[in-house]
Parts: structure tokens; sequence; C-alpha cells
């Protein structure tokens, strides 16, 4: 017999073709997948909806040098993870807000906006993140190539 | 049953009883064995591997060579977050705990202590300004 | 008349708020209409900091992410890390492990309980519990060797044992503690005060508590039945029996039972432990680097569900760490229990979902339907909105107050 | 007068009023320092109470490095305090930015913004640590000379306003 | 001349009553800390308090009406004073007493909440205005209910001086204890009026920070404690000389003994309260005071009418 695990690897890599090979289980309860950005919205409603993943646990986004990674660890009620990543390109970090399904998503994509300079799209009105409101544009702390100092510069230009 | 005033009893019981609160700090309280304070460094047991100031979280340590096979530790109590990370990676024991809690200074430049490799005996003093 | 509201500030320093974050409140009288939630106040940059400092480092800096859950966050991190350089952690240390979690669960619903009298007035529950509350931090301080940072966890185990004198000691705290854990459920189901300010309060009912993501004591006691310790088995809860505790009410007050509730599970499950400790070394050996991988690391902090993930690169620092703590999910819930309530369900609506916004500081908008105009209102007008307003209740004092004044 | 001095330098002595602000610490000083005012500690036998409001406190117990977002917060609440005031640092955070020292989002210690008068060291101060330094602050004012340091560390006076005023915000 | 100097400063005026409040005070606070099992404060601490805050600084918010922000804690001061001098205290004889006086003695208690209002108000700050507004709705909630179980025991003893109704249930002690219910009414609305918990709604501090005292510092701040504490001082002694008439006539030392220990009483019965009960919000307060508490007050009212009818 399948463990579920299993089950739901197949089911994907069945649905997707975009997702042949890019699936896979990593321990008991976690499943890990590379999506494509442009198929991402389609896997993402068929996890939710389809397979029942119901539960929005955490959004992650990365810097992978010359892109950015975003993964959205999804749950299901019996404790199964999926985690879905994608990748897109560092100079337009472009993506759908997931807020429609999950309302809660909207501090979670706040902060990839103001820590990795993500763009979410369709995002509901508000005010910033973890970052002060005083941030000098363009920074993006957890960027690899960020460094603290920048932001002290910045301060003692504005007070030269 | 639901009603007002359900604590008056064990309220009014205080009254008879000897408070909760302990006579420190006119009576010494030790905190408990194993309780993570101050460190205490012995200078005859370090090697000079700097493994401690490898680990530690706060840069809190800074170990100093101050001759053939002697070195003295300055600790940071204004930065030491007394994990006692550094006493686990030290390979000689040359670290280890103490549950001395009672710390607090006026002045900020006490808070640097440092321990003397030419003293038999394990003794520290506050940092001359530098 | 066009209505008139006035915005006061909750924070970022106010009594009601150990921590600064600020919620600037609309209010009609006394009935809050708009609510702007600002965090961030709390941010310190602690995900960037991981990366730049090494694996051992990482699990004293993780662990003061919070000083309440201080041990649910180096637990989840090192798991992530155990699970990425594929150690097998001793059981022993597993065991120790979720030891500290339980007694760590307990110190911070008495915590919370004390919090939560404090913030409806009662300043003697907050005295006695946390009274109390002394015994268990007093263990902690002997197990651990702090009363908040344990400092327990390491990459591979856990870096104290257990001896056999302390057992005693643990039995004997968790039994008087179990005592006093029923007393204070006696006081909080029967005391009418509490029970008045209580319930009906902060309602969030199961939908919208699963639709919101609220997590942990909030979403169980909107009998939300979800719990990481039993649906995704961690440290030693794979082996240990326990109960889910979920309640109904939907409001404060069952979040209340939800959380005496915990508490006794807990004490069962310290018992459990103590008696099943098995022997054998604490910990494994962890490499200084750890090889290239992921891994998502969850665990039933007292908050809620804790959330971390790690990847690896090799080196002996991290390339990402990430942390999503309980309190960041239920934050969110929050302007909605409080829609149409009294300014002074405020506090306790905040507390009960036992906010620390030290790892969670974002900022969100949450609601503002009603265009807010702060000003400084003349003192009739304010008066003449809230008679307005205490009639609309159904209370109408004036029309009582004249009938008396002439006699 | 020196009767009286002594007598006022006895009283501020004897009632220390506090305000606890958290300018970005991780929980753990704060939850201490309310352990310290609950009955096993009960620093109300120093005379100590706990104030919501600047303008009733004398000293300000600070824990937390002092985020970036927070720290004008620190400096207003600090000027809402009427004189003579007394800042208490719990913590090693608050001594020195402790453990987050170095991260992009926080300053170095509550004395990189303002002055302060007694340092707690610990991570968390325990409930005893803190009495102990509420003590050795205490017998700090006991003795003028400390008085006349505070006095001489004083900012300029700025523009008072009331508490809350500021962050008072539009919304439309 | 000399001697009602000697009455308004020292005795039983300013200077006594300064230090009762503070004895009082420190009772207060101390019983409560001993109730919450700890020690508590030092018995010299509301002196230090007081002395350090009238040393202290006095900031003036720069948005505040200034008279008003200054003169409010004064008069708060004068009118709680002023209200003692119509108690009976040593004997069933007040120092001052006129036919009418126990209206003036409520009147007179209720100028400190006024007063607290309006500080509150003209201090500007959002948190003191909603404690104003708080303390102004309150004060409407526990006056009507302390007004009537103060005058049923007048109506009872057909006086409107408070001297006079010490002596009437001198002679007749019993109907003293026909007043019961009425005890209890008052001493929950001086809970209301001290604004104390269940009903420190005006100054709750998790809510709105410290009501109308929250831009109050040093000098003035230290007027208003003052203010609260002879209040509850003066508010303990008016129900002692209504309800615990008892003992006056056994001479003065005696009287004054046992008035002490009256007053010690209620002092006691407040804190108590205080320590049990969890703060009720602004609506709860309203909804008990006029669906339980005033009831009662009216039955009270009636039935000491209906006795006086019988007794004719
Ligand atoms: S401690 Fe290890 S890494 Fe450091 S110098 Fe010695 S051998 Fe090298
Ligand atoms: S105890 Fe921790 S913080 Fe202190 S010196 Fe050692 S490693 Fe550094
Ligand atoms: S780790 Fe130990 S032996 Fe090495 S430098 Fe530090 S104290 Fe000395
Ligand atoms: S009493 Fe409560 S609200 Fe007030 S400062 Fe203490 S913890 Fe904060
Ligand atoms: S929000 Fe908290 S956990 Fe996240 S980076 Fe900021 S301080 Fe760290
Ligand atoms: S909820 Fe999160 S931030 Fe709060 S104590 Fe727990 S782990 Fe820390
Ligand atoms: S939720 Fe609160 S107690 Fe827990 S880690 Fe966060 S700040 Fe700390
Ligand atoms: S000193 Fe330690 S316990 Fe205190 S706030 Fe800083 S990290 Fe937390």
């Amino acid at each position: 017999m399948l463990s579920k695990e299993t089950t739901i690897q197949q089911e994907l890599c069945e649905r997707f073709d975009c997702l042949k090979d890019k699936v896979k289980v990593q321990r008991v309860r976690r499943i890990f997948a590379q999506v494509p950005a442009v198929d991402l919205p389609e896997v993402f409603d068929y996890a939710v909806k389809k397979l029942n993943f119901c539960i929005l646990g955490a959004i992650t986004g990365l810097d992978e040098g010359p892109t950015l990674g975003l993964i959205y660890h999804l749950a299901q009620e019996n404790g199964i993870v999926l985690n879905l990543a994608t990748s897109v390109p560092k100079d337009k970090p472009v993506l759908r807000t997931v807020t429609s399904y999950f309302p809660a998503a909207n501090a979670y994509e706040r902060e990839v906006i103001d820590l990795l300079g993500f763009q979410i799209e369709g995002l509901p009105q508000g005010s910033r993140y973890p970052l002060t409101d005083d941030w000098p544009a363009g920074q993006y702390p957890l960027r690899k190539d960020w460094k603290a100092d920048i932001l002290d510069q910045k301060e003692a230009a504005k007070n030269a | 049953m639901i009603r007002p005033g359900k604590m008056i009893l064990q309220v009014l019981q205080s009254l008879f009883q000897k408070p909760a609160t302990t006579r420190y700090p006119f009576v010494k309280a030790p905190m408990p064995k194993g309780f993570r304070g101050k460190l205490r460094f012995t200078s005859e047991r370090c090697i000079g591997c700097r493994a401690c100031m490898r680990d530690c979280p706060a840069a809190a340590i800074t170990i100093r060579k101050v001759g053939e096979k002697k070195f003295e530790a300055e600790i940071d109590l204004a930065r030491c977050i007394s994990c006692a990370q550094c006493v686990d990676s030290c390979p000689r024991d040359a670290l280890e705990a103490t549950p001395e809690f009672e710390l607090a200074q006026l002045d900020p430049t006490k808070l640097k202590v440092v321990f003397h490799a030419n003293l038999a005996d394990v003794e520290d003093e506050p940092a001359t300004k530098t | 008349m066009p209505e008139r509201n006035f915005t006061i500030p909750i924070g970022p320093q106010h009594p009601a708020l150990k921590e600064p974050e600020s919620f600037n409140v609309t209010l009609q009288g006394e009935k809050i209409v708009g609510m702007n939630v600002r965090l961030g106040y709390n941010h310190r940059g602690i995900e960037k900091a991981c990366e730049e400092r090494t694996f051992v480092q990482d699990v004293y800096l993780i662990e003061r992410v919070c000083g309440i859950c201080s041990h649910s966050h180096s637990t989840c991190f090192v798991q992530a890390v155990e699970e990425i350089a594929g150690l097998e952690v001793p059981k022993r240390g597993l065991y120790i492990r979720t030891l500290v979690a339980e007694l760590e669960r307990v110190h911070s619903h008495l915590l919370w309980l004390g919090v939560a009298g404090h913030e409806i007035g009662f300043d003697t529950l907050l005295m006695y519990t946390w009274r109390d509350r002394e015994v268990v931090m007093d263990l902690l301080a002997l197990l651990t060797g702090n009363r908040v940072h344990y400092g327990m966890n390491t990459i591979g185990g856990v870096r104290r044992d257990i001896t056999a004198e302390q057992i005693p000691q643990i039995l004997a705290a968790v039994d008087t503690l179990e005592e006093r854990t029923k007393y204070y459920a006696q006081v909080a189901t029967q005391e009418m005060t509490i029970i008045k300010r209580l319930s009906g309060v902060g309602v969030l009912s199961h939908e919208d508590a699963k639709h919101l993501g609220a997590v942990g004591p909030t979403a169980r006691a909107s009998a939300v039945d979800r719990d990481v310790r039993r649906d995704d088995p961690y440290a030693a809860y794979g082996a240990l029996s326990f109960n889910v505790v979920t309640d109904n009410h939907n409001d404060v007050y069952g979040r209340t039972l939800v959380r005496v509730g915990e508490l006794m599970e807990a004490y069962k499950l310290i018992r459990q432990i103590v008696a099943n400790l098995p022997g054998g070394p604490i910990a494994v050996k962890a490499p200084r680097k750890i090889p290239a991988g992921e891994a998502l690391s969850r665990y039933e902090a007292p908050r809620g569900e804790d959330i971390h993930y790690v990847r690896a690169n090799g080196t002996d620092k991290p390339e990402r760490v990430k942390i999503r703590a309980p309190t960041l999910a239920n934050v969110q819930v929050v302007a909605h229990m409080l829609k149409d309530r009294y300014l002074a369900d405020l506090p306790i609506v905040i507390a009960a979902i036992d906010p620390c916004f030290s790892c969670t500081d974002r900022a969100i908008r949450v609601r503002s339907d009603v265009d807010a105009m702060p000003e400084t209102m003349s003192w009739p007008a304010l008066r003449a909105q809230s008679i307005d307003w205490y009639r609309q209740q159904g209370i109408d004092f004036t029309q009582l107050n004249r009938t008396f004044m002439k006699k | 007068m020196a009767l009286l001095d002594r007598i006022v330098r006895w009283a501020r002595i004897k009632s220390p009023w506090i305000l606890h602000f958290n300018s970005g610490a991780c929980n753990a000083c704060d939850i201490e320092v309310i352990a310290a005012l609950t009955p096993r500690f009960d620093l109300e036998r120093f005379g100590v109470l706990l104030k919501g409001t600047p303008r009733h406190a004398d000293v300000l117990v600070c824990t937390g490095p002092v985020t970036r977002q927070i720290k004008d917060r620190l400096v207003r609440i600090y000027e809402q305090m009427p004189e003579p005031k007394f800042v208490l640092a719990v913590g090693t955070c608050a001594c020195s930015g402790g453990v987050f020292r170095g991260c992009y989002n926080v300053m170095d210690g509550i004395d990189s913004i303002i002055p302060v008068s007694a340092y707690i060291p610990g991570c968390p101060a325990s409930p005893q640590a803190i009495i102990d330094g509420v003590v050795k602050l205490l017998a700090g004012i006991d003795h003028p000379e400390t008085q006349a340091a505070a006095e001489e560390s004083k900012p300029a006076p700025v523009e008072d306003r009331p508490a809350g005023k500021e962050a008072v915000e539009v919304t439309r | 001349m000399a001697s009602a100097l000697f009455y308004i400063l020292i005795f039983p005026g300013f200077l006594f009553v300064s230090v009762f409040g503070l004895a009082a005070e420190y009772i207060d606070r101390k019983l409560c800390a001993k109730l919450q099992n700890r020690v508590g404060p030092p018995w010299f601490q509301p002196l230090a308090d007081l002395v350090k805050l009238v040393a202290k600084e006095t900031v003036m918010p720069v948005d505040a009406d200034l008279t008003i922000f200054r003169l409010m804690p004064v008069v708060a001061l004068t009118a709680a004073i002023t209200a003692l001098l119509y108690i009976p205290m040593w004997g069933p004889q007040a120092l001052f007493s006129f036919q009418g006086d126990v209206i003036v003695v409520l009147y007179l208690l209720t100028i400190p909440t006024l007063t607290f209002f309006l500080g509150g108000w003209y201090s500007r700050s959002v948190f003191s205005m909603i404690g104003a507004a708080r303390s102004i709705t309150q004060l409407f909630a526990y006056e009507i209910p302390l007004f009537l179980s103060i005058l049923a025991p007048a109506l009872l003893a057909n006086t409107w001086s408070l001297s006079e109704m010490t002596v009437f249930y001198g002679q007749h002690p019993r109907y003293g204890l026909f007043n019961f219910a009425g005890f209890w009414i008052a001493l929950t609305a001086l809970l209301g009026k001290l604004e104390k918990v269940p009903f420190d709604i005006p100054e709750a501090e998790t809510e709105i920070v410290a009501g109308s005292f929250t831009e109050y510092s040093g000098r003035l701040l230290a007027f208003f404690r003052m203010t609260i504490n002879i209040e509850m001082v003066v508010g303990a002694s008016l129900l002692a000389a209504v309800f615990l008439p008892y003992g006056l006539h056994l001479g003065p030392l005696v009287g004054f003994v046992l008035y002490l220990l009256k007053v010690l009483l209620v002092v006691a019965l407040l804190s108590l309260s205080r320590t049990v009960f969890a703060r009720l919000r602004i609506d709860q307060m309203i909804d008990f005071c006029w669906k339980y508490v005033a009831p009662v007050a009216f039955a009270q009212l009636l039935a000491d009418l209906m006795l006086k009818g019988l007794l004719g």
C-alpha cells in the first residue's frame, strides 16, 4: 500500500506535467515541490481545493542569487506538509497574492515585499511591514548582498 | 456555583499566613547549583585555542595572550548572555559558570571583568578603562 | 449629525502591553469602530543575523526571539537542523526536551492567567498565579540553569541531563501546581465578575477561526481541533498519550478554559515523561558544517504553532532561516474579534491571544471601514454622544437622573 | 535647608515609582520585571509602584536593545518624565545590545540613546538581580555626587506634549 | 478666632486629616498586600510618596488649559477637607452643624469627582479625556444610590443634620440596624466614588493609562492623591456616622477611638473588595447600579418611610 505522501506525490505528477520529477517526499509528512512560476496559481489552487491543504503555515522568501525564491508551506489537517517552491527573476520578482485563499497571507506577503523586494500583485491596502516607516526605498535586508552598513551610510549622509 | 467574591476565603487566609515574599536582599538567597551566572576563568588551564571566542553568540569573551602560554580573559558582562556555550566549547575546562547573579553596576566600565593570568588564585578585577 | 470618532493610541508604550506595538483604536463613545495595528517596533532583524552567525550561535540567538517560548523556538530550529544533518537524537535527549517543553507550557499558561487577570483589573489573580508560577520557575532554573532562556537545546540533543535527585523534586512541584491549577479553574469558572468580563467577549466563530488562520489555544477555543503535537508529532510526543483540549465557547472565556485544560494535560505529560525516562546518552555530536539541504519544522508552542524553515548550504552558517511565530498568525484576527466591542474589552481580547510580538513585528492595516476623524471633541459633544450611545444600549440615565434630581 | 534636602532625598529613595518600557526586548526581561513585583519578590517593599504614565514615574525601567522603530518613542517617553529621573537598564540587551548587537535593526543598548543610571546585566536579569539593581541604584541616589552626575547628563528641555498626542494618526 | 484657626489648620482640619488620610492609604495598601500574600510597603510609604511628589518637577502639558489644570487639584483638596468638618467624630456633635449639612457634605464629596473630570478634560490628552468622560458617566450611576441610602436614615431620624442624626440613633440604637441594607449600598457607591476596583473604570490602567491623572505630575498629582485619601477618610467617616453611630455618648476619648476604629473598618472593607473582584466595564457598572443598587437603595428609603409612618 502506498503511503499518503506518495499518493499525493503521484497525483501531483500525473495532474501537472511541469511537476514531473519535481516532487519529492523528504520524510514522513514532508513533501517538497518545485513549481515554475507560471504554473503556480494552478498548482496552488489544486493543492488547496482538491488536495485539502487547508492551512497556510508560512511563506518563506529566499535570495537564490540570480533569482528570488518563494516557498508556500501548506499543511493538511493530518499533519502532511506540502512545500510549494517557486523562483522568479530578481529584476522582475512579480507574483499574485494568495490572500483570497488565506487572509493571513497578508502579513507573510508583506514581509517578503519588505525584506526581499518581491512585488505581490493584488494585495489589499495597508501600511508596511516589519521595517520602519523611514526605511530607505530599495533596501532589502534579507538579500545576500545587503549589508547593514549601507543603512549607516545613508543615515550618516542624512545627518551630514 | 457562580458568585462574586469567589477568592475571598483564600484571600482572608493569606491574612493569617506568612507572606510568600522572600527576605532578599536582606537575607541572601543562593541560586540553585548549576545556575548560569557570571563566568570564572582559570588561566592555568587555558591553551589559547579561542574556541570559546569562536562560539560565543554575543562576542562577550576575549582571550589575550600575555606571555608564553599565559592567557588572560576579558568578559564583558554587559554582553554575556550567560549561555555557557563557551564553557561547553572549551576543551580544557578553563571556563565555568558560577551562580553569581548580583552583577548590577552604576558605572558601565565596571562591567568589563578581566581575569589576569599572573595571579595564582582566581581573582577578578574591574578592567581599567581602555 | 455626522458620526464623530476619536482615535486613541494603545502602545507602543502602554500599560496593557508588555511589548511595544501600536494599536490605534478609533472610538465612538466607548465603542471601537476602527482599528489600525502597527507592528514592527520589535523587529530586530534576527533572520538576517542568523545567516551571519554559525549554527552553534544561532541556537542561542533563536532562543531569544522570544522570552516566553524560548524553548519552543530553539527546539523548532534544532529539529530542522537535525533533519538536514540526518542526526538521530537519542531518546533520553528527546524526552528531556519534551519535559522542558511542557514545563515551559505550564509557566507560560500560568503567566497568561495572571496577565489576563491584570487586564481585567483583577490584580489579586495576577499576584496569586505568579506566586505559584515561581514553583515552576524554580524547577526550570534547577533543571536548566536559567529561569527563562534555558539554553537546554543543542544541535543533536540537550545539554544537561536530569539527575535522580531531581525527579522527586519535579513530581512534588507538579503536585503543588496541579492542586493550585484546580483552584484557579474554579475561580475562573465561578467568580462572577471574571465571567462577566470574559464570556461573550472577543468572539471568533469556528469558521472564522479556520478561515483567518488562528492557531493554538485561540483556535482550539473555537473548536478547531488542531495540535501539532498530535498531528505532526515531534520530540517524544509520538510515544506519549495526551488529549487535545478544545472548547466551543468561541470567546475569551473559552480560551481561558482551554489553557487551564492544557495545564492539566501538561501535568499528566510531565508525570508520564518522568516515569518513562529512557536511559542512555542525551546528545550526539553534531558536525560544525551542516550538509546542504532544507527542512521545515513545526512545533506546538504555548501560543500555537511555531514554524521554522531552515536551508543549509554545506558551510557552518545557514543559508536561510525563516521563523513564523504563532502570534503573527493570531494578531491578524484581533481586529476581527474587536469589531463593535468596547474599549474596555480591548486589553483582554488582545491578551487572550497571548500575544508576543517580539518575533512577530510586522504591520497590518486590519480594518478601516469607518472614516476615522481624530479630533479633540468639545466636551458637551462627547457627553451628548456618550449619553446617546448609552441610550441605544437601553440605559437612559439622563431621564432617571432628571427625575431623581427634581425630588 | 540641609534638613529639607535630607528629607527630600529620603523621600526620593523611599518612593521610586517606575515606568516599564520595552524597547525591543525578547519579553523575558519584561516578565522578570513583572515577576519582581509579584508576591515572591514584592518590589513594593522598597516603595516601588508600577505606573502607566511617564508623568508619574521617577525611574524608567528599560529592557531590550532599542530597535530603530522604537528609538524615537524611547526619547519621547524619557522627555515626558518630570525631573529628577533615573534610567535603569535591565538585561544584557539593554546594557549593550547583547546578543542582538550588530543586527541591522537595533541600536546598541539604552545608553546609546538616553543616559542610564544603573545597569543590570543578565539574560534575562532574574528578579533577584533586578532587586539588587534597584537597591544599588537607590544607594547611588543617596550619594549626591551621583545625583549631580545625573543632573549634568540630562539633556536640554524639550517641548512637552500630552502622552499619546503624537501618535494620533489621521486616517480617512 | 484662634480656636477657629486651630480647628481648621490642626484638628480636625488640615493637619489631622492629612495624617489620617496618609494612614488610611497605608492601611489600604498594606492590607491589600497582605491579602495578596506579600509584604507590602513600609509604614512611611504614603508620606515618602507625598514628599517626593511635592519635591518633583511639575510638568505642564502645552495643550492644557493651565488655569483649570492648576486650579482643580486645589479645589478638590479643599472640598474634601471641608466636608470632614461637618461629621461628628468624638461625640454626637460635629464641629459645625446645621439643618441640611448632610446635603452639603454629599455635595462637597461630589466636587472632587467634578474636578477630576475638569482637570482630566482640560489636560487635553486622549487618555485623560476618556478618563474624564468615564468619571462623569460613572458619577451619575453611583450618586443617586449614595444620596438615597444616606437620605433614608435621615428621613427616619427626621432631620437634615448629621449631628442630630447621630443623636437620634444614639437614643434609638435598634433603628440603626434597620439601615443595614443602606450601609452596603453606600459602601458600594463609595467604591465607585473612590474609583476603586471593581469600579476603577475611570482610571483603568490597562485601558486608559491613568485616566484623568495621566498628565498630572509632581505637586499637582500630590494634591490629587491627597484628595483621594481624604475623600476615602471622609466617605468612611460619613458611613460611620450615619450607619454606625454607636458609642459616641461614652465621652470624647472613647468616642474618638471608636470613630477611628469604625473608619478603619470601612477602609478595610474597601480594600477587601478591591482584592476580590475584577473591574467591570462601564456599561456593566451602570447596568449594575441601575438594576440592583438603585432599587435596593430605593427600597431602603421606602422602608424607612414606612417605619416612620408606623411610629407616627
Ligand atoms: S580549537 Fe580547533 S579550530 Fe580552533 S585552533 Fe584549535 S584545532 Fe583549530
Ligand atoms: S556565557 Fe555565552 S555569551 Fe557569555 S561569554 Fe560564554 S558563550 Fe559568550
Ligand atoms: S576555549 Fe578554553 S582553552 Fe580555549 S581559549 Fe577559551 S578558555 Fe582558553
Ligand atoms: S500592571 Fe500590567 S499593564 Fe500595568 S505595567 Fe504591569 S503588566 Fe503592564
Ligand atoms: S520579524 Fe522577528 S523573527 Fe522576523 S526578522 Fe524580524 S525580528 Fe526576526
Ligand atoms: S509565540 Fe512566538 S514570539 Fe511568542 S513566545 Fe512563542 S515563539 Fe516566541
Ligand atoms: S509569542 Fe511572546 S512570549 Fe512567545 S516568543 Fe513571541 S514574544 Fe515571546
Ligand atoms: S537581555 Fe536576554 S532576556 Fe533580556 S531582553 Fe535581551 S535577550 Fe531577552
